[in-house]
């Protein structure tokens, strides 16, 4: 069966199971057999897709639906198998967790009808071969994540993140909308494989790049289009928040990919600056967002905002380097921007999970009213705690490597010709890496105050481990995290055919490099070997442990904190994560966010209790988006008059227009 | 020949008659002498259709004048004598522009409606082109009264003058079909059907035809 | 009427005026209201044999082509859905005691009436005729939307009356001009006002007539498609007048004022020396979307809302085809039969809204698919649908617009786009507050049917993803015939 | 037989730097000493801290969780592993290329991270303190260290530290101005990843102004002896970086006989000894710097590696 005949069947399958969702959705019945199916369906898509994609493949259908005189096309190569491979592997590690986590669901009615439409919509993307059929899929799938979004729409805010976010998408849909017309002419022939090897003007090139900017970018949660992420990602179900974010982000960027990489035809160099300056901004300021935040669940949607600011920088890195005929230095670029695509959606999903666990057991999203959870829920903590190693960017695991080759990817910038790039690409560099920090600050702070420490709150104090469905999807996932950081060569020659199909170069084959060690341009100039790190650090680990073992006094005494003789304290007293931000915020928050701290100190005597107000600013909300909101506002109101007029003054309306028209007539020949 | 610019001439005062008196409309501030103008409007416009049925040797463009004469010259304003005397309305028409600003206006417009027509190409025989220049005037200005006058009656008055200036048009079209003349006269038996319909329920409803009263609701309120 | 044999058209004509006479007789709501939906499918099944019948040869007051034949189905098929929901919601309207038995009874003769109207203006050839049916159609209208008497729906009346009737005189002084222009071509007398014949001369006419006669044709029956600034009676009469009347007007009767501007333009269009309708059609398409777009966002009536983006949908159909070439013209048909179901549609939903909530207000309606999941649901497609979200079928037709429209003239695309990004903006903002959120307002359950609502949208959903190859030949076919 | 030495030569540099590293910081720690005229304790005073650590019961806080008894063996061993991957007296060590600097870099950010998280744990707010001020000077010092990196990288064509040394060594690199802003970067970065003055005081007892003091507060007896040996291997460890970045003198390049491992490891110690007398200099001579100083002071590494970038730049294309 050829692999896009399987992937389509697939889809029909999650269609299906959306179907029957609607008719069974009350029944109590309904999460076990939707979110098995759904399962089952993702898993064959998923090792179908990784079958395709090693064994390259191109398989093509056409259907006879969508555009009439062009049908619908659908397509499987090596880019979409590796994307199907992400949103399958999101969908059934999703599908697991939610076997366990959709039991407290409280409203399954609402949430499992759209969870398998919403797979299939991603899938669908992902295999459109044509303009139409892959908008109709984007906004399928931004519909469905919206109703999903929607699923409890009772509780306080939601109602507006699912307005902005619907807002948005239609936005971004329209952006891409425009850039498919401009790339498939007045002729209008939608087909990609038309559009693939038709000839584009300059100026046709450079719309199209701004508008996929706009559109994809808007999706993918690009500064300053990112706003919806954190209002919507949070607020639908955990599984669902661990979808949009850890997959449907990337289907935005494979629809990047596909136009500018892969339709669009050889880039122009400063294309590379735009999206790399962009790409390493986002980076900065989705992070930043994030070590702001208290909330656990938009902390981790902040972060998506970072991790997608790197794909986007490297991928900036590959128009470059593209766009100078350095074909290695592109695949390599090309290949850190994949492998982070795919290392971003493990840990993501994981984090996610976590913080579902973490919501299920507790009730509680606010970090200030959590801690201590790690003698609670012991397993869950211990997932989460890879994570956030992971997506720290820390060896042995896989957050590390990607962003390792994108370093490398960086110091190949010497190579380029254009003085700007040279400029430019170390600069980003230098974000990046501060990124990278921040992103280590950022999850120190999140797993400290939530996990460790003490309760906070009853309700984190009488907090339960969770059922073992959620505990499996969260520990492959976990392992998946460390297997991809330990062995990363096998992942980087699985990704080389796409480089090859689409840069029409690659990175040395890594299977032959010793002890399965990676190197993305020569040995003599850089190399990383996971496995030996982790193999090294465990085994120096256990020689201390052994030798401490060995000879040192096994006493141990448990007593309460010394906390230099301050002892016990409140658990209020500790440090909370607003308190861990304060100094970063203050390095960068006073410019970026207008952060304050207001301090109410009593004179002494006085029996108030002192306060601390933080005041901070969402400049890109408060510069961009209200004033735009209240510009369409007043136009509104204005407008709103010609509701009340008078018969005789609609009457003057219509004499006043006869009469323009027949002057505009009289003068016009 | 003779003959022909005989014809022409007449058909041309009694048409040029008919904006003269839209004119005289434009610029009473009575009711009760807007309706005798108006009744003065139609005798003259049932005057011109006689004249083209003669000249055109279409009888039954007489039915069209017969129908002008009795029904706008005479039905319909007394009717609406009567509805001004028993809904007390005062006499008294408040305009939104003043008087001279309307003339200038309506002065605006013919001269508007010469510039199109007159441009029409010349072997569309000279009587349409004049008729229908007219015409067009007639019913700018008509407009141009609904447009200025506040109250239903007189906006009515101006919808028909309006009417009047199609009518002139029709007729002036030689050999137009008779299913329009009927359907013309039919739309404004309609219209006044309709119309009469709304003058009672409005009367039902308030005590005043005049529109503002109408014009309190206005879609949502705000 | 030419129908010594029978004939389909004489079908689709004599049942609806036929039946209205019979139903201005009978008395009682069962009989009536059966009576109505029966005599609509005998007009939908006639309008349906057009299709299977060899067409009638174009006589001086007859025509049936490509143009008009897909129009005078969707006419019968939506006036016979709404016929259905009628019955249902004018039940309820008895037991409310807004409509009396006399008034039913007129209620059913003038819907019937209206229906003849409607497809004598889509079946005439002569374009004095089709002027009479239009007027037909709209004075019916006038009639229904002042049925309950109320103080705003008096208003309503009187406001579509005064407009609608100048827009009458503006059509006729236009109708009168075409016959002007023609006649030294085509000759005087019935010939002057054949449409196959003028559009067989068009190119010799004279084009100062024809422009100025365009310019009156289009805002007279520009006026009855609602475009701005004409738009004025379109809101109260949607709102004021029976939830089916609204459906029927969003519906239809726009469709039918769009065929007649169509008809013209082919003409003007036809003639090398007169003005191009395109620029004027295209702005007055933008100014109606964008204006109707910003007027949506302070809307407190639901009715009222739908209505103005009624006007909106009409301002892109008006555009697309003021863009002309076959992409954007195949757009604005589809786009045009889209939005006749889908309106029609979201009115049904409406209506029972409204009925159960027993309030238009917005803000008095809240948390809808939670008291009201079917119904609830349901309006939640319609509005997605008319949003222009796929799978349904306005996207494909947007998608046409913009992205033909784009390839040739970006900044016009872009004043689309912002366009439907605005009404998108309002609509989904209203749909997040009814349909979503805490419960607000009576949870009575609704004892209607929503067939009619459901079937219309799974028409619209079909058409999202999968036209039939015969409907595409067609549209392809008169894409190209309005050049 | 070649494997055998390599393997041979680089247990001797991981054995060998687990020695120094606690005789540098006592070093150091005498020099200071004297040089503010106080007898000073003796330079093997660390080991015997470490012993009298080892011997200790540890007093483990009530709600110290697995991780707060787990992080003193990760850190140890990831920064034991890092500092071992550093060339030292010998370049093209077996196992160098299993990770380049960044990597090393990476590393000791783990080290960190689960230090970090163990200043958490115990939940006392000197932890948060601690950790919180921690995060932000690495979140400033990696940024600078990377286009350090990059400088090295650009003159060197590698991150591959052992490649760096041969090629600084052995081919001639003119004096560079790039390098030596490189250089004081560097430096700057290795003061504030050290806990230095003058960015934080190791010896300090005043609470407000502990940065990593402050973190590891808690621990006592055997962890806290770990924690302490991670620290004096990570002094040595960015010495030793400065040394055989910038100072490939007599370093043993690869493949050369044991005499020149002889030499090099006694060239190695000179630098050191060098290295830690001109710390405990500056550390006398300045004084430590309020926390919110630190960014402008890591800012002014970072700009000067930028400089450093750019400048390479420069001289690269003319």
């Amino acid at each position: 069966m050829a692999p896009v005949v399987l992937q389509m069947s697939c889809v029909a399958g999650l269609l299906g199971g959306a179907g029957l969702a609607i008719f069974l959705s009350r029944a109590r019945s309904a999460t076990a057999i939707v979110y098995s199916l759904t399962l089952a369906v993702s898993l064959l898509a998923f090792f179908g897709s990784i079958r395709s994609l090693l064994g390259g493949d191109i398989s093509d259908l056409t259907l006879p639906i969508g555009l009439p005189w062009l049908g619908a096309h659908f397509r499987t190569d090596a880019l979409a198998s590796f994307f199907l491979v992400v949103v399958n592997l999101g969908g059934a590690s999703a599908s697991l967790y939610g076997l366990g986590y959709g039991q407290h669901e409280p409203a399954p009615h609402r949430v499992l009808p759209f969870l398998p439409a919403f797979l299939a919509g991603m899938n669908l993307v992902v295999l459109a071969d044509d303009a139409f059929s892959y908008l109709l899929c984007w906004e399928f799938m931004s519909l469905a994540s919206w109703a999903l979004v929607m699923a409890h729409h009772r509780e306080p805010g939601n109602a507006k993140a699912g307005y902005v976010y619907l807002v948005m998408a239609s936005f971004g849909t329209l952006a891409l909308l425009l850039a498919f017309g401009l790339l498939a002419g007045p002729a209008g022939d939608y087909g990609f494989a038309a559009i693939r090897s038709a000839q584009h003007t300059p100026y046709a090139a450079t719309l199209v790049l701004i508008l996929m900017l706009l559109g994809a970018g808007s999706k993918a949660g690009l500064v300053p289009l990112h706003v919806w992420l954190p209002l919507a990602h949070p607020a639908a179900p955990s599984h669902v928040s661990a979808l949009m974010s850890g997959v449907m982000t990337k289907v935005a960027i494979y629809g990047f990919i596909r136009v500018i990489f892969d339709l669009l035809g050889q880039p122009t160099w400063w294309a590379g600056v735009v999206v790399l300056i962009l790409g390493g901004i986002t980076a900065v300021m989705g992070i930043l967002y994030a070590m702001m935040e208290t909330d656990l669940k938009r902390l981790l949607a902040y972060s998506t905002i970072e991790n997608i600011g790197v794909i986007f920088a490297s991928l900036g890195l590959a128009l470059a380097f593209q766009a100078n005929g350095l074909k290695l230095a592109a695949a390599l670029a090309f290949t850190a921007a994949l492998f982070h695509v795919l290392n971003h959606s493990l840990f993501k999903s994981l984090l996610f999970f976590g913080a579902g666990a973490v919501l299920t057991a507790t009730g509680e999203r606010d970090m200030e009213k959590l801690g201590g959870l790690i003698h609670r829920m012991p397993q869950t903590s211990f997932a989460v705690l890879v994570g956030c190693v992971a997506i720290s960017a820390l060896p042995p695991f896989n957050g590390f490597v990607s962003e390792w080759l994108m370093f490398q990817a960086v110091l190949q910038s010497p190579e380029l010709p254009q003085w700007a790039l040279k400029i430019a690409v170390p600069a980003v560099g230098a974000l990046l890496a501060l990124a990278a920090a921040l992103a280590a600050a950022c999850f120190v702070k999140a797993y400290g105050v939530t996990f460790l420490g003490r309760s906070r709150g009853t309700a984190a104090e009488t907090a339960h481990e969770v059922d073992r469905y959620s505990l499996v999807a969260m520990f492959i996932l976990a392992a998946l995290c460390l297997l991809a950081g330990i062995l990363p060569g096998l992942v980087i020659d699985a990704l080389s055919p796409i480089t090859t199909a689409i840069l029409g170069g690659r990175m040395p084959i890594q299977a032959n490099e010793p002890w399965l060690s990676i190197v993305p341009i020569a040995e003599s100039r850089s190399s990383y070997n996971g496995l030996l790190v982790m193999v090294f650090i465990t085994i120096s680990a256990s020689l201390a442990v052994f030798f401490i073992h060995r000879f040192a006094s096994h006493a141990l005494r448990r007593a309460p904190a010394w906390g230099c003789g301050f002892s016990d304290s409140t658990p209020a007293a500790q440090y909370s994560a607003g308190s861990f931000a304060q100094p970063i915020r203050r390095v960068f928050g006073t410019m970026l966010f207008h952060a304050r701290d207001h301090v109410e100190m009593p004179a002494p005597g006085d029996t108030r209790p002192a306060r601390l107000r933080i005041e901070l600013h969402d400049l890109v909300w408060e510069g961009m988006y209200a004033p735009i909101a209240g510009a369409v506002g007043y136009s509104a109101d204005w407008l709103n008059r010609l509701q009340f007029l008078t018969i005789r003054q609609y009457l003057s309306l219509v004499f006043a227009t006869l009469v323009t028209l027949l002057l505009v007539l009289a003068i016009w020949s | 020949m003779q003959m022909h610019s005989l014809a022409f001439d007449v058909s041309h005062t009694l048409a040029g008659g008919l904006v003269l008196i839209s004119f005289m409309m434009l610029y009473q501030d009575r009711l009760y002498s807007l309706l005798n103008v108006f009744a003065f409007h139609a005798v003259v416009l049932a005057l011109s259709v006689a004249w083209q049925a003669f000249v055109q040797q279409a009888p039954h463009l007489y039915i069209t004048a017969a129908i002008a004469l009795v029904f706008k010259a005479i039905v319909i304003p007394v009717a609406l004598h009567r509805i001004v005397k028993q809904l007390g309305i005062h006499r008294d028409i408040e305009s939104a522009v003043g008087i001279g600003p309307t003339m200038l206006a309506g002065m605006a417009l013919v001269a508007l409606s010469m510039v199109l027509m007159l441009r029409v190409t010349a072997e569309a025989d000279p009587l349409a082109r004049e008729d229908l220049a007219f015409a067009l005037s007639v019913v700018l200005l008509g407009l141009l009264v609904m447009v200025t006058r506040r109250n239903a009656v007189s906006q009515v008055v101006g919808f028909m003058s309006l009417e009047n200036g199609l009518v002139l048009a029709a007729t002036g079209a030689k050999g137009m079909p008779l299913v329009v003349e009927i359907s013309v006269a039919f739309s404004i038996l309609i219209a006044f059907i309709v119309i009469g319909i709304f003058l009672f329920r409005i009367r039902e409803r308030f005590d005043s035809v005049d529109v503002s009263a109408l014009d309190d609701y206005r879609g949502e309120h705000r | 009427m030419s129908a010594a044999s029978f004939n389909p058209v004489a079908g689709v004509l004599l049942i609806p005026i036929g039946s209205a006479a019979l139903l201005a007789a009978l008395p009682g709501y069962r009989l009536t209201a059966r009576l109505n939906v029966v005599a609509s499918f005998a007009t939908f099944l006639a309008a349906l044999s057009l299709f299977v019948l060899e067409r009638p040869q174009p006589g001086p007051y007859v025509l049936v082509d490509d143009l008009n034949i897909v129009f005078i189905v969707l006419n019968t098929f939506v006036g016979f859905t709404t016929s259905i929901f009628s019955a249902g919601y004018i039940a309820h309207e008895l037991e409310t005691g807004r409509l009396t038995p006399l008034y039913l009874r007129f209620y059913h003769a003038m819907y019937q009436t209206m229906m003849f109207g409607m497809n004598l203006a889509f079946v005439s050839n002569n374009i004095g005729l089709m002027w009479v049916a239009v007027e037909i159609a709209t004075l019916t209208t006038v009639l229904m939307v002042g049925i309950y008497r109320t103080h705003a729906a008096l208003e309503a009346a009187w406001k579509y009356f005064i407009l609608g009737s100048v827009g009458i005189a503006f059509a006729l002084f236009g109708t009168i001009l075409v016959y002007m222009a023609a006649r030294p071509i085509v000759g005087e007398g019935q010939d002057g006002m054949v449409w196959t014949l003028l559009i067989r001369h068009a190119a010799a006419f004279d084009p100062e007539l024809l422009n100025v006669a365009f310019i009156f044709l289009f805002l007279g029956y520009g006026t009855k498609v609602g475009l701005a600034p004409l738009h004025a009676w379109l809101p109260d009469a949607h709102a004021e007048g029976p939830t089916p009347i609204s459906a029927v007007l969003s519906g239809l009767l726009l469709n039918v004022a769009l065929y007649a501007l169509l008809r013209f333009k082919i003409l003007l269009v036809a003639n090398p020396s007169a003005i191009a309708p395109g620029p004027l059609m295209v702005t007055m398409g933008l100014v109606s979307l964008i204006f109707a777009a910003f007027m949506l966002y302070r809307r407190r009536d639901i009715k009222r809302l739908f209505a103005y983006s009624s006007i909106e949908h009409m301002g892109i159909i008006v555009f697309a085809f003021g863009m002309g070439g076959p992409l954007a013209n195949f757009a604005g048909l589809l786009h045009m039969v889209m939005h006749s179901l889908t309106k029609s549609a979201i009115f049904y939903a409406v209506g029972h809204i409204s009925q159960i909530k027993g309030t238009q207000r917005i803000n008095r309606i809240r948390g809808l698919t939670v008291t009201h999941p079917v119904l609830g649901w349901g309006f939640v497609a319609g509005v997605v649908a008319i949003a222009g979200l796929p799978p349904l079928g306005i996207f494909m037709s947007e998608f046409l617009v913009v992205s033909s429209t784009f390839a040739r003239q970006p900044l016009l695309a872009i004043a689309l786009v912002f366009g439907l990004l605005l009404a998108f903006g309002a609509l989904t903002l209203r749909l997040t507050s009814v349909a979503f959120g805490q419960p607000r307002g009576s949870t009575a359950s609704a004892d209607a049917s929503y067939v009619p609502l459901f079937a219309h949208l799974a028409l619209v959903l079909c058409a999202g993803i999968y036209l039939p190859a015969p409907l595409v030949v067609w549209f392809q076919h008169v894409a190209r015939l309005l050049g | 037989m070649v494997v055998i030495s390599d393997i041979i030569v680089q247990g001797v540099q991981m054995l060998l730097v687990l020695l120094l590293a606690p005789l540098l910081t006592g070093f150091v720690r005498k020099i200071k000493a004297r040089l503010v005229r106080r007898q000073g304790a003796s330079m093997f005073q660390p080991y015997r801290d470490l012993l009298r650590l080892l011997r200790k019961e540890v007093v483990l806080a009530d709600n110290a969780s697995w991780l707060f008894r787990v992080t003193p063996y990760v850190t140890f061993a990831a920064i034991w592993v890092a500092a071992a991957l550093v060339p030292t007296f010998a370049t093209g060590l077996p196992f160098n290329w299993t990770a380049d600097l960044i990597a090393i870099v990476a590393l000791l950010g783990s080290a960190r991270f689960f230090l970090a998280l163990a200043g958490m744990d115990v939940g006392t707010s000197f932890g948060g303190i601690g950790s919180s001020r921690e995060v932000m000077i690495a979140a400033l010092a990696e940024p600078a260290m990377l286009l350090i990196v990059f400088c090295m990288a650009l003159v060197a064509g590698s991150t591959q530290l052992s490649t760096v040394a041969n090629f600084l060594a052995s081919s001639y690199v003119g004096l560079r101005v790039s390098l030596g802003m490189a250089l004081i970067a560097l430096i700057m970065v290795a003061l504030a990843e050290n806990a230095r003055i003058p960015v934080d005081n190791p010896a300090t007892h005043l609470e407000l102004t502990m940065v990593h003091e402050a973190m590891v507060l808690e621990y006592s007896g055997r962890h806290l002896a770990m924690i302490e040996f991670g620290t004096f291997l990570k002094l040595l460890l960015y010495i030793s970086l400065i040394a055989c970045v910038f100072l490939p003198w007599k370093i043993a390049l690869f493949g050369t006989g044991p005499l020149a491992y002889a030499i090099g490891a006694g060239a190695y110690i000179v630098k050191l000894a060098v290295a830690g007398f001109l710390l405990a200099l500056f550390e006398t001579a300045t004084a430590k710097m309020r926390v919110f100083r630190i960014p402008q002071f890591l800012g002014a590494a970072l700009m000067l590696g930028l400089l450093g970038t750019l400048l390479l730049f420069v001289s690269r294309s003319f």
